[in-house]
């Protein structure tokens, strides 16, 4: 692996449903383990597969807890190093630790506007079903994207 | 009432639209539809019954769910569609779709320019030529794309952002666009379904989900399938809990190509694969290094072996002499280092970084570590990972770099797919000048409906579009977004038609559970749950079928040779393994689901395998050879492989298609050197 | 008292001898030990306190456990022990100790005749030259191999065997002489210790119980460490639940070399390795198949790569033009072909069975076939796993074969190991020529004591000795009973000296205990109790060690290959990774006898690796190259590399001893071809 | 792997205290489940290592009730074949099943003695403690093994 769980630091998403970090787990990796007869460690989450872990992060990132981490592959990587972030709503901060003690620190925006502001199709045209056959997108027109190419250069048209 | 482990649940949905996938691709189809459904809507009435369904959660799924660090498709306002297209075609070795490619070309830019609007942070030049980052530059008041901004170039084609949030911002538009109700995640798609009285027509899909113990059977008229390309047909070279390090995603497992494969649908160019070179173990991205930071790469005497061993790009003509040799041809020269033991290759980060900082004031310096730093925290967090334990810092101590396992897919630097209809005004052909081409297939390369299979009501986009690499994020959301146009428009055309499906709900679950009722009948006759003669785990079949990969399909073990007697051997062992692979067990969903990953990576393989086989030369130097015809051999090969697979006979048909230019590839070559 | 896993028990006893083995070398040490000290008993009263301590059972431990189809060390009385020495120095590159191997030479019958006598099944040629197995020879009344019996060659220097109990039967005899009071089964031991006083002197050993919580520490004048060879220091071609399947037995895990070497023992060509071309996957023997059957290998197009290549041998004189080239010579020819993609590599077992079928009566060819798989069924069962999986009949379809990955062992076609006092009525050196031998160690090949090593009071046998291969299962009990008596004089010389560990019990006990620590004190930080930041699991830490040595130091990655630039990074890696040993744990006694032998393993291939970067030649072309310097060097190298290493720094110091023949070698060579 | 053990037909060598395939196994890999805790099956043995196996078949051969059999190596061998012993006093029988059905037998010696009957020092010399340093092994004389050797070989004597 690939991620593990702090077993302090867990608290299984507050016994809701579906925790965060089984909700985003792209390979469906994270578990919660609710009586515990998985890991001994009720009500706490677990890597039900490290050796499948990609550590892309996305659950340590969704973690409200900050209860995950990553030990980075152990059949390439020394110990002792560690690569947390803490993902803020328009930038992340990571805290890197190298295996000799060295500290770095690194901010990143990650996204320029309100996460859930997102209004797809304020503003745009609404197409006309007689053009559904016409190539290109239907904000060709608005977005500004549309390049339309010099004719020439198809040979065979 | 959700079922049980013995006997789950089987929920059935009748739609007229299906998307299979949460990615790029399918983020773009959902955009671009739902607003067509919308005009669909208030013009007639009509409203389409439309699902997507991703194995995963759609804020992190697929390729993106990392962030990304560039954008790698983006034509700008001073490049033509025609010399993107034509990019596409050298870097693939000659044999990709012109119609494909430019039609992507000049639509791309505007979702990038969607990006943008909402909220993704694109890296912009000011006046003075000083760079910022997405956030800063809107703080500055650098205008965005659409309105002249400049972009931060790393390349000719691709522009740098502040991608960790990428997947993120481009889901939640898609979802927004789609409604939660029309979104069903975690539910794993395991086969397409044909249509009973038209066996070339698409008429649904099943899969299960993860998360409860049920059955999804959906009927519908149009499918987009866009599910990625494939990781770990070959052995990784990571080992242990260490094999979830590959370069590609572990979770796309060759689904788009299996199913589309099973359901009839033309395949092409699947013996391409992409290899690419990457930072050791890590498998951080190179391309920033390269392109961004001027990096060199050199043998381990410290020879740049571009410069060295630039003669063996004369024995690819034309290829070779393009200013920007294929990818292929890069791991080639690559590759003659490393066999001839003059390994390990080192990304000589600390020349870069040193050249780049002299001319730098400090602040600028730490900008610049920081920013080398971001390409890999953005996207490939694990190599940082490498760097802490190793003590590497990239100022002061190289990296090695390392040609990874092969992966198939269509969107990236590879161009394996699905053979799907183009754009009909850019000059492509209505005919096939080749015989061999089974009867019922199309002739040229458009047949009606853009994006669509050669199976009536199939669609794809990104990874699962053959003969046309280097679309990448922007590009696969645009396609997708081509797509979602002809798919309503297929529905409308087909309005009547009483679609009945060619099994059984009773029989697609079953083989759907087969993995599930094989645990529980044999589970107890060994006393380890692991070991049993009557079964096999989804993960010792991965195995297997890897090291067959491996060894005789041109994986890392024989620096990707192979030939004809060792694709022979292959072929032998994989059918034996397709076979085997009704043995599976599954202990639990979660089992079930690495069950039938790998029942669609065995068949990528054999699609993969049989297509090596059938192409006659080493059309990709650098990503396999086959020993036995180790050249390019434009006379015979300068043409595409299709192939077709019978779900009953379970058998491959492989044939050629002609290969035709749209646009003039001449203006990419020099002279051919004598030879 | 038993203790618990948190506090165990600590058992401590003093003893004149110990015993660490219970393989081939250890029993013939313990048989011919055991009648010395009886006579000594009868002699002078004095009863000497002797030990053997084994891993397993010894009924089935070691090498042998499985059986073996030919005894591979058997002179008959046709030939001379000097032929025998220049056997063995050619086969191992002409760097070997003729004084070592032409005293196994002139006693190893003695064994095998005592083999016979307790029961072994020796296959025999009656008059009339029909063969028959071990049995029917007896009820035939052929007479014993000891009475002029003819046994069955499949080579110059191997006789074939029934011989799945050849284990269980050696063991009988040693167990009898020791009686069950002498024997300790299921202890690992972990490290020697050394003397207080003088640290050139040994005092003990100690390890622990996998059964119950148990430390075992020995206080013992004289001890034979016999413990095998290594495996798995390398990365095998096996994965997941195959990867027990390795050539060499998955317990022998170094503890001979990494013991001797921690206690001052000098160590003598580790670099030397053995890469045996085996029958692909199952890694079943190809001796009986080459030797008995006379049958060809070929590469994929069916040519024969030992005449096709057979020039390559001239790049390597004299070596190459012995009658019988080398086996590392054998590999490199095989080799040639694999790396030009003419693989795979067949043994042609259709032509060879057909030929011998030709004259052969129906019954007869029932008893070949019968043959063909005994040889695999008495020694390598997997093998007919394979073939039963994959329809394979040896009449009718080739198998594959493979070089596999390196192993260090030096009793079967390699020579690593430790450096030993020899007989002295051969003619061996008594000086050293070269400079840099370190100040204390001995000047000549002998110093008082027959196998006895470096160390005063340590011993050694079989795998255990360095510089003399091909002793095999014979050679090497015969090692362990010339050791025997050697041991018993040292004891008898050394009535009076009073030994004092260089370390406390606690201390011992604490190191031993170490990995257990580790666990109790961290295993609830996580969840999961296989990934934790503060402890690396053992099998994790052996992927590790073999991603490593598989890179970068040689190993079937590169076919082969490394460089001094590949070692460097390895050197680097390896030092990390010995680091990183402390954080081994152990969840319980089973994964503490993992880490341990994990450890053991780490030490080994530390070795290794500093020997290949001392060794500036290629010196075994076929099992290892190094690129740098891709030549056999007679003039600099014809030198046996020896090393020691520190316990305190943990350094390694390598230096050149003077190689002498003791036999004329020009006999093997036909002239060197002009070259 | 690897070995498995027959649910039905293991006793747990009716709750000794050293089973059989545990006091053989060179590996350590054969364990007794008593309480059932580890794989469900209270009283019966299991390879508690399966990748681990070196497929030598100790345990196969020793198990008294002939539960032990081997699944081959599934990274490599395709399923449905089987190679099952039955070792004897004298001999071990094979048989041999393919993938395809094909079934073959094949019986060979173990060895020519009884089983525990070896006189290890039977008829043989005592030896002299003055000959300790001498070459050569205390049966030098009775087993005509000892190859003396053409002493013209030995270029520098
Ligand atoms: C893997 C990877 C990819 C890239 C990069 C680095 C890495 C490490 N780099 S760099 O190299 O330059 O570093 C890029 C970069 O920086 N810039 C860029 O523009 N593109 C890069 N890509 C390429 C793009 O990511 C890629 O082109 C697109 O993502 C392709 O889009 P699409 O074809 O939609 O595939 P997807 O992976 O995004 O989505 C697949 C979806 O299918 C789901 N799924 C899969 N199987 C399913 C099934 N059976 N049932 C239901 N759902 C089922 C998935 O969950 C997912 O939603
Ligand atoms: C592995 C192997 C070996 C051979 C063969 C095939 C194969 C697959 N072939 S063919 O290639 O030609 O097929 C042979 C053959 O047919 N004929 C032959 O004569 N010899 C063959 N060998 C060689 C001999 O077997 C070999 O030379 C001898 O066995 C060497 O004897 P010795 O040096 O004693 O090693 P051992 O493996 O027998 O015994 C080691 C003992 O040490 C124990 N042990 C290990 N570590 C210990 C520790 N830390 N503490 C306590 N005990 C600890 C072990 O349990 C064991 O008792
Ligand atoms: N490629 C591989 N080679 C060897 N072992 C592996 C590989 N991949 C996973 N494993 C290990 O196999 C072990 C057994 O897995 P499991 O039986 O699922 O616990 C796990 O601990 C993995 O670390
Ligand atoms: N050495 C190179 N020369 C030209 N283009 C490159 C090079 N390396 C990477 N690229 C391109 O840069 C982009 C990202 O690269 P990568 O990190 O390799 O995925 C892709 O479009 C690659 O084709
Ligand atoms: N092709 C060969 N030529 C000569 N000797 C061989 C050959 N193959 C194996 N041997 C010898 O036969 C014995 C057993 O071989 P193996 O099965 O390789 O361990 C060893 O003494 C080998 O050195
Ligand atoms: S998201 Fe964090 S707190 Fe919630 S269950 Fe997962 S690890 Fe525990
Ligand atoms: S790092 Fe990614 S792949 Fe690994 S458990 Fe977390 S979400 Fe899943
Ligand atoms: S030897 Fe056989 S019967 Fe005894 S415990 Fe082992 S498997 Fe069970
Ligand atoms: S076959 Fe051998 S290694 Fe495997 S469990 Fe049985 S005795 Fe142990
Ligand atoms: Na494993």
């Amino acid at each position: 692996m690939p991620t593990f769980v702090r077993t302090e630091k867990c608290d299984g998403c507050k016994g809701q449903d579906k925790t965060a970090c089984m909700y985003i787990c792209p390979h469906n990796l994270m578990k919660l383990d609710k009586d515990g007869s998985e890991t001994g460690h009720a009500m706490k989450a677990f890597n039900q597969e490290p050796e499948q872990c990609w550590e892309c992060y996305s659950c340590v990132k969704i973690c409200p807890q900050g209860a995950i981490e990553c030990r980075h592959y152990a059949d390439i990587v020394p110990l002792g190093g560690s690569v947390q972030p803490l993902r803020g709503s328009d930038s992340i901060m990571w805290t890197i630790k190298f295996r000799n003690g060295t500290l770095k620190r690194f901010k990143f925006p990650i996204r320029t506007t309100a996460e859930g502001s997102i209004d797809c199709y304020g503003g745009k045209p609404m197409p006309k079903m007689s053009e559904i056959t016409a190539d290109g997108v239907y904000t060709r027109a608005v977005m500004g994207g549309f390049r339309a190419g010099n004719p020439a250069e198809l040979i065979r048209k | 009432m959700a079922g049980t482990f013995e006997a789950p649940e089987v929920v059935y949905e009748e739609l007229d639209i299906l998307l299979v996938g949460g990615g790029m691709a399918c983020c773009g189809t959902a955009y671009e539809m739902m607003r067509w459904a919308e005009a669909l809507k208030a013009e007639t009435g009509k409203e389409l019954k439309i699902k997507l369904v991703d194995k995963a959660a759609m804020d992190r799924s697929g390729a993106v769910a990392q962030g990304l660090s560039a954008i790698n498709t983006y034509i700008g306002d001073k490049q033509d569609p025609a010399d993107y297209a034509r990019m596409v075609s050298n870097d693939l070795m000659g044999i990709t779709r012109d119609d494909l490619a430019y039609d992507v070309g000049r639509n791309v830019d505007d979702s990038v320019h969607l990006f943008e609007e909402w909220g993704l942070p694109i890296w912009k030049t000011d006046a003075e030529g000083v760079r910022h980052d997405g956030a800063e530059a809107q703080k500055e008041g650098l205008p965005a794309l659409k309105d002249g901004g400049q972009p931060v170039r790393s390349g000719k084609w691709q522009i740098m952002i502040n991608g960790e949030s990428y997947k993120w911002i481009v889901a939640e538009a898609a979802k927004k666009a789609l409604g939660l109700d029309r979104i069903q995640e975690r539910v794993f798609i395991v086969h397409l379904i044909n249509d009973k009285n038209d066996p070339t027509r698409i008429a649904g899909a099943a899969g299960f989900s993860v998360r409860e113990n049920k059955i999804y059977i959906y009927k519908a008229k149009a499918v987009m399938l866009a599910a990625g390309g494939c990781v770990n047909l070959f052995r990784p070279r990571s080992v242990g809990e260490g094999s979830g390090r590959a370069w590609y995603p572990v979770w796309n497992a060759g689904s788009t190509y299996a199913m589309a494969a099973e359901a009839g649908a033309e395949m092409t160019m699947m013996e391409n694969r992409f290899v690419p070179a990457r930072f050791k173990d890590g498998y951080g991205p190179v391309g920033a290094w390269f392109l961004l930071f001027k990096a060199k790469a050199t043998n381990a005497y410290g020879e740049d072996y571009m410069v060295k061993n630039k003669e063996m790009l004369n024995d690819y003509p034309p290829y070779g002499q393009a200013a920007v040799p294929a990818s292929c041809l890069r791991n080639h020269l690559m590759l003659k280092e490393m066999k001839e033991g003059r390994g390990p290759i080192y990304m000589d980060t600390v020349t870069a970084l040193a050249k780049l900082a002299e001319t730098l004031t400090p602040k600028e310096v730490k900008h610049l570590e920081a920013e080398a730093w971001e390409d890999f925290l953005d996207m490939c967090i694990g190599q940082c990972g490498i760097w802490v334990g190793e003590n590497v810092d990239p100022r002061e101590k190289n990296s090695e770099l390392m040609p990874t396992e092969p992966y198939l897919l269509g969107s990236h630097s590879g161009c394996c797919g699905i053979w799907v209809s183009g754009p009909t005004d850019v000059g492509a052909p209505t005919t096939e000048e080749y015989d061999g081409v089974p009867a019922h297939l199309p002739k040229g390369w458009n047949w009606g409906y853009r994006s669509m299979t050669t199976v009536k009501g199939l669609f794809t986009a990104g990874d699962g579009v053959g003969a046309s690499g280097h679309k990448f994020s922007s590009g696969s959301h645009t396609e997708g977004r081509l797509a979602a146009k002809s798919m309503i428009k297929y529905c409308l055309d087909n309005p009547d038609y009483k679609l009945e499906f060619d099994e059984t709900n009773e029989q697609i679950a079953e083989t759907i559970w087969r993995p599930v009722k094989t645990f529980l009948t044999h589970k107890d006759y060994t006393t380890a749950i692991d070991v049993n003669p009557n079964y096999i785990t989804p993960k010792m079949l991965q195995m297997r079928l890897q090291k067959i990969m491996d060894e005789y399909v041109a994986g890392v073990a024989t620096y990707y040779n192979t030939n004809d007697k060792m694709l022979a051997v292959a072929e032998e062992k994989l059918e034996m393994l397709k076979e085997d692979s009704l043995k599976l067990r599954a202990k639990d969903l979660h089992e079930l689901l690495r069950a039938w990953e790998n029942y669609h990576r065995i068949l990528t393989a054999e699609a993969h395998m049989k297509h090596i086989q059938f192409r006659e030369e080493s059309r990709y130097p650098g990503f396999y050879y086959r020993t036995d015809k180790n050249f390019v051999d434009e006379k015979n090969w300068h043409c595409f492989v299709n192939s077709i697979y019978d779900k009953h006979t379970k058998k491959w048909t492989c044939f050629k298609r002609k290969h035709i230019d749209l646009v003039d590839k001449s203006k990419l070559f020099k002279a051919a050197a004598p030879h």
